[in-house]
């Protein structure tokens, strides 16, 4: 197993550990449940948790930070935390202004999470819970749990946390979750899979010469295996895809995001780009914010996701406002 | 055997940790084809911690034992399994307290009223393609074989019931789970959570020497 | 060829034409020489350039931006920039307060530079040069053309571009390039090789359970081949080799970077963070700064670098002062 | 053949660009060896550009024709390889302003003007393992045919001096260039740079139709 990693089943703790330690000022830890919160919760704003398996850094303990989460805890790889750690995780931030869960939708999540609320609920915590499911691979059905929440979690984190920054209140911020996830779609694509550390083989097969279109962030398959393609050709596949779902039509101003899944390097995300605004600019989409790297991986894996989020002028104010996250270049 | 005791139920669940513990791997693997890959590490995380606190969990029922064990679930596994198999002791806890010793027909009961959890918490129900579709026909089992009260014979045929499942529901599509999301492509790939039953019922034969058929996984391999 | 590509020699003018898409009001490109330039040049104060083979992103191009590069450009794929391209970089930002060209210490680089400083000073244009050998790997000697640059290009850019922006002239934003290179060491440890678009395949090959250590950016060989370790342990050589060197010792302040090298997930350098930090501790070391992420790859190789840098009071202000580049998270 | 004319230099120039092209991959592959895997391509960027604007360059010279390819070499050629080809490139243009056939004396004197503005440029000398080593023999060999002026014999003897200098070297720690910072890693890999100039003049000798021995290559491939 090609990994910086000690003990695997240590490697979660280890990993926060490092991440709290690169931010003493901004985070601390509860490591008995793998969550981390800022510091200095402010009691009178509305707190914003989150969490779900790992494997999707920055995704989710990354993004606790000033205008974005108020804490995140994290299961191992690629699994739902457990109910305890959701459970304290609501706790550890409760506020006055109540508390909005907000969490990406797999059953696993949301039945932690629904237990985790249950319990907070009889504790006397005011909360709500939203569900995000921005990905267009796999067809929501009512026989299904729908549609997953994939990269289109950071718009509907960064939305929210700007406006519980801003003093909005549970209903409120409840309802900016809602928009943003009403008009935000994703879809992946995977060239190579990744290894989780305590399985230390790879999560799925694919040959050299092959793609997995649609791929869901734990490496679940998408909507087919393919023949790998030309970049541009890959970037039409998955804009088509995401464009003609919600849709997005010509007039609209749009946030644009290329997410890399973790194994491919910036200088091909923004090939990807490159191509993306072009398709754009063809459908007459005007691109008010774009957004190019690591927002949502799976590991190691390289592949990419395309995400658009239709904005109107509240949004636009909500992603442009200042955050903070331990995620930072300087 | 007649009625079904503490100690068998203990015996049962050492058995249970030795079965997900040597095939954490394998399950995992299992889930990797339409799922993600975890579930053999999230339950083995579970009976590890069950294993490593064995001595102080509260043994003075059947009832505070198993409530201890979904305690264990909701503290260490994750994943849908923390929920699904701390939801499935849970239930199976309440009717227990007090209780060192019940008969088969409360037994059966026990499993049906955890299986009735499981498809409140997760919403899945027979043929959606998940554990609880080893659940039900080994419910089945038990149930039939209540007024007998012969747990052997039980036992056997639950195991039976549960390793037929893997082969019948190979060729559904998922309705619950992750592995629902991802539409046709869960058809043809056993589930993994109706192997795990499959494979736990099969040990727990072993150990409690009651005579059964090979599982399908066991047939294979022995052709292969 | 699991990339992102479309044709293999268009590779790097795609991307620069992404880079540059994604920041329309911050940078403008001349495609012609592959360079990139900050809008808005002020004539008043230092410009500092740089420019060196594609494949290191976000260094170089994606380090322009005001507080950091005014100007620079990409060569191939690990190549240096051709001659013209150099020399095009260095007038297209020509101040009154004259040009630092700030390159790490590659002979390819090197040359073309010196060509292209010689051309432009026989164009009347002010300019001093200044070479980055902070890679500890390989040994430095009379008979070879010493030390590599590698990571820890960043602090010396990052400070010496806050120094520009501040006002400080020619010799004194040379002073703090000295300065930062003099006090700062980096060593690579490599677990896979990379791809070269144009290659095809990987640069070198390398076992299932070997690294390399003390790699060079462009996959060049290091100090030897080994079996693969923990991560502690690979922490431990890495921080070693590089505490000696200067040597870093107690009561020092330092910056702390664990760098990837563009295949290894976020998760496994906090793994490493977290693990250099207590090595710091343990020597005695205050880490003043930190920095994880992705500063200087080797393309889509998994590894990692451990930089130090010991601060003063100026370096420290420095390294604080605000910046922006193209490489951004909101 | 006895003097060099336009004609044959503009020959030996577009069989260069075959040479380079065809052995694009197999450069590069050697350069990964101890380098960073990018020579052939570099050289091929180059030889590329001049195959595209051969009909534009300027041929009313010798001179001017070399002058033009030093500046494809500094506009396309990336890595060391622009800086060191363009500067050879300009400095045997120098002394071919104006001329349009040089005789074998003045080849070797112009090829020693390369010479030293590449070790100039880049400060290598002899025996760093640069593509110098072969430059020297193959000046030498020139050198020592000026007085006959026998041109085939020269370019017979100036290849087989290159490919000796492939084996002569090979064991050499490289002492400039990115290979010399690996330290001993650079031993017992071939300098791809001194295999690209044998291959190059072996090529020559085919074009010209002048006998030469095989290279060390074409040996190792015809027993392998
Ligand atoms: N809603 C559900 N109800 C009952 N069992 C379920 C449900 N969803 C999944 N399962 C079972 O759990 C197994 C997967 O468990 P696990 O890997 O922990 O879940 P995940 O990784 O998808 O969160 C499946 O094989 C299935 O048998
Ligand atoms: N200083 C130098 N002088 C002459 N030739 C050199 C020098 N450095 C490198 N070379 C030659 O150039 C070849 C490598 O070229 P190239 O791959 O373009 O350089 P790099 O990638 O190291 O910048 C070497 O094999 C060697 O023959
Ligand atoms: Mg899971
Ligand atoms: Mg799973
Ligand atoms: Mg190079
Ligand atoms: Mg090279």
């Amino acid at each position: 197993m090609k990994k910086f990693v000690n003990d695997p089943e240590q490697f979660v703790p280890e990993f926060m550990a490092g991440v709290v330690a690169a931010n003493p000022d901004l985070l601390e830890a509860i490591p008995e449940f793998q969550l981390i919160k800022r510091k200095n919760v402010d009691a009178s704003k509305v707190a914003i948790v989150q969490g779900s398996g790992s494997g999707h850094e920055p995704a989710h303990v990354m993004a606790v930070g000033p205008g974005m989460l108020t804490a995140a805890c994290q299961g191992p790889v690629f699994a739902a935390p457990p109910v305890d750690a959701c459970y304290e995780t609501i706790k550890s931030v409760a506020t006055d202004a109540g508390v909005l869960v907000l969490v990406n939708n797999y059953q696993g999540d949301r039945m932690a999470w629904d237990m985790a609320c249950e319990m907070a609920e009889a504790d006397g915590v005011t909360l709500k819970q939203f569900w995000i499911n921005d990905d267009v691979a796999v067809q929501d059905s009512l026989y299904t749990v729908g549609r997953r929440g994939v990269a289109g979690n950071f718009f509907v984190l960064k939305a929210c946390g700007a406006a519980a920054e801003a003093g909005a209140d549970l209903d409120a911020v409840y309802a900016i979750a809602d928009k943003v996830n009403s008009n935000v779609r994703t879809m992946g694509l995977a060239l190579t899979s990744c290894i989780p550390p305590a399985k230390g083989t790879p999560i799925f097969d694919i040959g050299d010469d092959e793609m997995e279109v649609g791929v869901g962030i734990h490496g679940e398959p998408g909507r087919e295996r393919a023949k790998i393609k030309p970049a541009d050709e890959i970037v039409e596949m998955l804009f088509d895809a995401v464009a003609n779902d919600l849709p997005y039509n010509s007039g609209d101003r749009v946030a644009l995001m290329i997410n890399g899944l973790g194994g491919t390097p910036p200088a091909e995300l923004y090939v990807l780009y490159n191509k993306a605004a072009q398709l754009c600019a063809d459908r007459g989409l005007t691109i008010a914010r774009n957004y190019v790297g690591e927002y949502c991986t799976a590991i190691e894996m390289a592949g990419c996701s395309l995400t658009l989020l239709k904005l109107d002028d509240e949004l636009e104010k909500l992603l442009a406002a200042p955050a903070t996250t331990a995620c930072r270049i300087f | 055997m007649s009625d079904i005791t503490q100690a068998m139920i203990e015996k049962a669940l050492q058995t249970t940790a030795e079965t997900v513990l040597r095939n954490e791997h394998y399950f995992s693997d299992l889930d990797g084809l339409a799922g993600d890959g975890d579930f053999g590490t999230s339950l083995a995380s579970g009976f590890k911690a069950m294993n490593r606190e064995w001595d102080e969990i509260d043994k003075s029922s059947i009832g505070t034992m198993l409530l201890k064990i979904s305690m264990i679930c909701s503290k260490h596994v994750g994943g849908s399994s923390g929920p699904i198999w701390g939801t499935g002791f849970m239930k199976a806890a309440m009717p227990t307290r007090g209780k060192t010793e019940i008969t088969l027909a409360e037994a059966a009961e026990l499993l049906q009223s955890a299986i009735d959890g499981i498809m409140a918490r997760g919403g899945a129900k027979r043929g959606d393609k998940t554990l609880l579709d080893a659940l039900f026909p080994v419910q089945e089992a038990m149930a039939a074989h209540s007024a007998a009260g012969d747990t052997a014979s039980a036992l056997k045929d639950a195991a039976a019931a549960a390793d037929a499942a893997v082969d019948e529901t190979r060729s559904l599509r998922a309705g619950r789970g992750r592995a629902s999301q991802v539409g046709e492509r869960s058809t043809n790939t056993p589930d993994p959570g109706i192997v795990a039953i499959a494979t736990i019922l099969q040990d727990w034969c072993k150990a409690f020497g009651v005579e059964s058929a090979p599982t399908a996984e066991e047939v294979k391999k022995a052709i292969a």
